[in-house]
């Protein structure tokens, strides 16, 4: 991991655990992908999958660990994320996983995060 | 009627071999009801006869993409025909006066039964009317101004569909199918994508106002909402804008579209979705 | 509206971070008069007054709480790294962690509370629906139920906007963050590259020159595609800012730029701002997706051409000779409203 | 029905579907069963139940059954004939009648109206006219009632296609519409002479005015090069500023910005600058629009209110106007601006401001204006500052670029914006002066460099 790695992965992190409130947060290496993993402080989304799965609508989700993949985004340069890319940061996580979350490292100093799920992926019903 | 529904690619001339910017279009209702049971439903097109003066709702033609025509064609549901306007005003100079005189008898047969009809419904009304006194004019006699009358109320349809189509169409075999695709490198990925759509049970719509080539829909679009802003389909080594991404994602998320990004490689046939959406928090 | 409030205009009075000193009258007070305009001619006095470093990732930062504050105050330059604009964690997480009495609802919180209400309420209607299937696969088509289920739901989302002041619990994390009685700053205030080369170039108050900052923005320039975006970014900022506008960052809209008359405290934004190159032409997409995104904030979109007005290798030149008056100067804004237009809006 | 157009296109903003809802169409059809479901009432997704099944079946009914109404067409007593002609592509109505005459067709000196393809395929689609072939048979003419699927086989290429959309789109809507390149009769022109003339017979003080004013404008841009040579020798830039507004003037004039034509006369110069030039454009103006108006005749027509271009998305051989392509476009416009009114209307508002540069709208010179001055100062000062933000918001020339994506209509507005001459800044009260709270720099006062 090279040191731009490493300093992206840290302004996610101090991100997600000062601003976002996440909890377990820490950077993890997978093969040469360091993504960072955490719990959010509440229930994030619930979608279908979720409430079907849940029951009675207890918040099972909140304690789901997201993987986050810092990306850094400049006004003046491009990105270079890709869809290779993106195959490769998957192929290198746990391959039960069904979605990754973006963390986009603006140079006006938020982070904006998206969800990728691989496939289709139908909108949450409400 | 035969299985297949045929679509009609318009807008050519006999010199032109850009077949990729024909407009393939039905006329049929009953080939326009047979496609959409195969999950394509077009975008109408032409004014509605009953009501012209709104934008909402249209009639035939129905106008489709040309990867909808293509899919259709190739998985047999349809037959392409190209016309153009040189072979219909040839086949009309060909005609031959019998094939004429015959439809001619055919309309004005249909205008006799329309008089029929209205006769008919005249006599009627003067039953109603005069019914108690009968005997002070007989009812059942026209007078020549009352026919006059309803001789001008026929009405003359124009009707949807050619009756001399088929003398003047030519069908598009396959291999053109193929030759269509080749000039074209954008519509090419694009089937691709349309394809593999398709065939998951989704219904497409040009999705240019929502942002992205297509807006797909789980069902028939006329009981169900768009689940999907597909976009167009790109090389998998192609820089991804994310300032669009994070656009088209936001406003799926508020109008409950997931984004979808599909991307295409020339060694596979089956295009690769990633479905983006915002987190929700950040 | 409570945005307008005479403290406002009092905390943001100045719109720019060097503030401006009337000349003293020579007829009453000669000496200063005189002193004024020698440090007017001869450039004395310092405004070079903020500190900023770059760290790896190319970010600019203003890490000092005075200086932090003042630019935020003179102007709205920069973005808290912890907020999502004014830097105010600090303050927020002293209340959070109830160091002292939250002076008043803080938003942030406020527009988490609401995030979670809706959540509740989508799942309220999620059950709804579950109810509405199961009685469809019975064959079942219930229209009071129906009804019932839209009464309930909309006087539950009229209530939705009711605010619940839970917070969340103390984290282990967080009891290091207290000392004695305060929580130590872990914020800092982080500057667009274009705030930056607008804060050195044309108001000089940071502490750092034009051909220190841009190497570490941009190492080595080979071509004008190396610099490019950047010289469009910075121009159109340059060009909205001297007129008076506050431009800050439009990522939150998918846009460029946003322009606020005064500031976020004072109004919302009015305009976003895609910045495009002359040549420039992309899929009519990509120009209705920004369109609606920005339309749906009601904000009007603006597409702002930078056109060069030299060759792209005088302009490389420009730039490695160090002439950025001359480069800026060599770029020329054209303004287009984009706007959808409703056929039957417009016919009289 | 304009207000389902408008609703419509409202839930288009919020993002609802783009669908059409047949339920509401039988209302105006005759069919009255309402089992499509209403917006807002359709299902997320399939659930395999039969009641759906069902109301999707029935759904589709409604569609099906108005679409199969024969309802395209006119009785004997009103029918017009329309004679396609395949030298000319397009028709003749020989004994023309009905409204339509009023705003479509070109008429002939024999009493016959020519229609162009896309209004002959319109008044076809609206069964406003039947659509002849003459076919010569051994024993004399035949007259051959062409179908829809006949008349649409006609169209020579998917432009032509697209074009008729829009036409058909805004005749719908009752907007009037002609080609921009249709030869017929007369049109006004916002270039018309007589604008000059005017100019020029208001005599001397509107005349010095307008020499002022360009004279003014090159000696400011002169001015203004001046001081950018003078600030990029010597790297001076003051430190200390008496006033707000001096450190923006400070950095007010680095960036040069594009000024459009904002009166009929710097329309008009800048006409005579362009037509020096010669222009090849890929976007031609289709389409002069104007609004529904029963007073409009064709054979004298005043200016258009909007002006269309053409823009098909997925064609590969187009792509979205880029600058030089915008800025052609701009210099082809020729219809009602409504900006100059609103100059107009400012004008009226105002006193006369210090900037002399964008206000030379002729009518307004005689007016009295310098009583008004000192009284309404303080407020003049606000008033042009919302002035100043309608003048941004508004912008200048405009067009409608219509785009296609597969016969799907979406309609832009684009115009020419200019936030470079309004200065907008805000000037804290100081010590000296605390009689306003907050000011604002006067309406286009322009900058004058130490």
């Amino acid at each position: 991991m090279n040191g731009e790695n490493t300093a992206l992965c840290n302004a996610v992190f101090t991100n997600l655990v000062y601003q976002q409130l996440w909890t377990e947060t820490k950077i993890v290496d997978f093969g040469d992908v360091s993504v960072v993993c955490g719990i959010p402080s509440h229930k994030l989304t619930n979608d279908q999958n979720d409430t079907e799965t849940e029951g009675d609508g207890q918040a099972s989700t909140a304690t789901e660990k997201h993987f986050v993949y810092p990306i850094l985004m400049h006004q003046y340069k491009n990105s270079g994320l890709t869809m290779n890319t993106i195959d490769h940061v998957f192929s290198q996580l746990p391959n039960t996983l069904k979605r990754l979350t973006l963390g986009i490292v603006n140079d006006d100093g938020t982070i904006v995060y998206y969800f990728i799920y691989k496939g289709l992926r139908k909108p949450k019903k409400n | 009627m035969g299985e297949k529904a045929t679509i009609y690619l318009v807008g050519g001339s006999q010199s032109d071999d850009n077949w990729s910017q024909l407009v393939p279009v039905l006329y049929d209702i009953e080939d326009i009801d047979k496609i959409r049971q195969h999950g394509v439903a077009g975008v109408l097109v032409g004014t509605l006869g009953g009501a012209p003066q709104q934008n909402v709702f249209l009639g035939v033609p129905l106008r489709l993409m040309m990867e909808e025509a293509l899919w259709l064609a190739e998985a047999g549901h349809a037959v392409l025909q190209r016309v153009t306007g040189q072979d219909l005003i040839h086949s009309l100079e060909g005609l031959h006066a019998e094939t004429l005189k015959k439809w001619k008898d055919e309309d004005s047969a249909e205008m006799g039964r329309q008089l029929e009809w209205k006769r008919a419904k005249f006599l009627q009304k003067m039953k109603t009317i005069r019914g108690t006194n009968a005997e002070a004019e007989p009812c059942d006699v026209i007078k020549d101004r009352d026919e006059q009358l309803m001789k001008h109320s026929i009405f003359v349809e124009t009707k949807d569909i050619s009756r001399l189509a088929k003398q003047y169409s030519e069908t598009v075999s396959g291999l053109l199918c193929q030759q269509i695709l080749a000039h074209d490198k954008k519509l090419r990925f694009n089937y691709k994508v349309y394809k593999a759509l398709r065939e998951n049970g989704y219904f497409m719509s040009p999705g240019a106002r929502f942002g992205g080539r297509y807006v797909a829909y789980p069902g028939d679009p006329l009981r169900y909402h768009s689940h999907l802003t597909v976009q167009d389909a790109r090389g998998k080594e192609e820089d991804i804008d994310l300032l669009n991404m994070i656009n088209g994602a936001r406003l799926g998320t508020s109008v409950k579209k997931t984004w979808v990004l599909p991307g295409v490689s020339s060694d596979k046939e089956a295009p690769d979705f990633y479905s983006v959406e915002w987190a929700g928090f950040g | 509206m409570a945005k307008r409030s005479f403290g406002n205009r009092l905390r943001y009075k100045h719109p720019l971070p060097i503030e401006a000193d009337p000349v003293p009258s020579l007829w009453r007070n000669p000496v200063q008069a005189l002193t004024w305009i020698m440090d007017w001619a001869m450039r004395w006095k310092e405004t070079r007054i903020i500190d900023v470093s770059i760290n790896q990732l190319g970010q600019i930062l203003v890490c000092d709480a005075w200086q932090m504050k003042y630019l935020w105050e003179h102007g709205f330059f920069g973005t808290g790294q912890l907020s999502r604009s004014e830097p105010n964690w600090q303050a927020r997480t002293m209340s959070r962690l109830q160091l002292e009495d939250g002076n008043g609802v803080n938003l942030e919180a406020v527009t988490d509370a609401r995030r979670r209400q809706r959540l509740e309420f989508k799942k309220l209607r999620a059950e709804f629906e579950a109810k509405k299937l199961k009685m469809r696969q019975m064959g079942i088509v219930d229209e009071q139920f129906q009804e019932q289920e839209r009464v309930f739901l909309k006087e539950k989302r009229d209530k939705e906007l009711a605010f619940e002041g839970d917070l969340p619990h103390i984290r282990e994390t967080d009891l290091e963050l207290i000392e004695g009685n305060t929580v130590v700053q872990l914020e800092k205030l982080q500057l667009l590259p274009v705030e930056a080369i607008f804060l050195t170039y044309a108001i000089p108050v940071l502490r750092i020159q034009l051909p220190q900052l841009l190497p570490s923005l941009i190492s080595e320039v080979k071509c004008f595609q190396d610099i490019k975006r950047l010289l469009e970014q910075y121009v159109a900022y340059h060009h909205y800012r001297s007129k008076g506008w506050c431009v800050r960052s439009g990522i939150k809209f998918g846009c460029d730029l946003l322009l606020y008359r005064r500031g976020p405290p004072f109004q919302h934004a009015e305009y976003g701002i895609m910045v495009l190159d002359a040549n420039q032409s992309n899929d009519y997409t990509w120009y209705s997706s920004a369109a609606r995104v920005v339309g749906g904030a009601k904000k009007q979109l603006v597409l702002c051409y930078v056109e060069l007005l030299v060759s792209e290798e005088d302009a490389v030149e420009l730039w490695n000779q160090g002439k950025y008056h001359a480069l800026f100067s060599s770029c020329k804004i054209h303004e287009l409203l984009y706007k959808r237009w409703v056929a039957g809006k417009n016919r009289d | 029905m304009s207000d389902n157009e408008d609703t419509f296109n409202d839930s288009d903003v919020d993002g609802d579907e783009l669908l059409q809802d047949w339920s509401l169409a039988t209302k105006f059809i005759g069919n009255n069963k309402s089992v499509i479901p209403l917006r807002g009432e359709k299902d997320f997704e399939p659930d395999g139940t039969s009641i759906q099944d069902s109301l999707l079946f029935k759904a589709k009914k409604v569609m099906f059954d108005v679409l199969r109404q024969p309802d395209r067409g006119t009785i004997v007593k009103n029918q017009v004939k329309a004679y396609y002609d395949s030298e000319s592509h397009t028709a003749i109505v020989k004994s023309p009648k009905g409204t339509f005459t009023n705003t479509i067709g070109s008429p002939n000196s024999n009493g016959s109206l020519t229609l162009q393809f896309h209004e002959f395929v319109y008044l076809v689609e609206r069964g406003s006219v039947s659509p002849i072939v003459q076919i010569e048979l051994e024993h004399g003419e035949e007259e051959y009632l062409l179908s829809l699927q006949d008349v649409y086989t006609l169209f020579t290429s998917q432009d032509e296609l697209d074009k008729f959309f829009v036409y058909a789109y805004l005749k719908r809507m009752g907007y009037i519409v002609f080609p921009a390149d249709w030869k017929y009769g007369k049109q006004s022109s916002i270039y018309d002479i007589h604008t000059t003339h005017n100019a020029i017979i208001r005599g001397g003080c509107v005349h010095m005015n307008r020499i002022f004013n360009i004279f003014t404008s090159i000696s400011f841009s002169w001015l203004k090069s001046w001081v950018k040579t003078f600030n990029s020798i010597t790297n001076f830039t003051p430190t200390r500023f008496a006033s707000t507004s001096a450190i923006f003037q400070s950095i007010n004039n680095v960036i040069p910005y594009y000024i459009p034509p904002k009166t009929k006369e710097q329309l008009l110069e800048r006409k005579s600058v362009c037509n020096t030039k010669s222009y090849v454009s890929n976007y031609q103006i289709a389409f002069d629009v104007w609004k529904p108006n029963p007073n409009f005749k064709k054979s004298n027509r005043y200016l258009p209110d909007f002006q269309i271009v053409m823009h098909n998305k997925n064609c590969q051989n187009t792509r979205f106007p880029n600058l030089s392509d915008f800025k052609k476009i701009f210099e082809q416009l020729d219809h009602k601006f409504s900006f100059i009114d609103e100059v107009d209307d400012i004008l009226e508002k105002t006193t006369k401001s210090n900037d002399t540069r964008s206000k030379t709208v002729d009518k307004r010179i005689d007016k009295p204006t310098n009583e008004t001055n000192n009284v309404h100062a303080a407020k003049n000062s606000k008033d042009s500052y919302g002035q100043s933000m309608k003048r941004i918001k508004l912008g200048y020339r405009s067009f409608l670029l219509a785009v296609m994506d597969c016969g799907l209509v979406s309609i832009i507005k684009v115009s020419e914006a200019d936030f470079g001459s309004e200065n907008i800044w805000y000037v804290p009260p100081t010590k000296q002066s605390n009689k306003h709270k907050a000011k604002r720099p006067k309406n286009n006062q322009r900058p004058k460099n130490r």
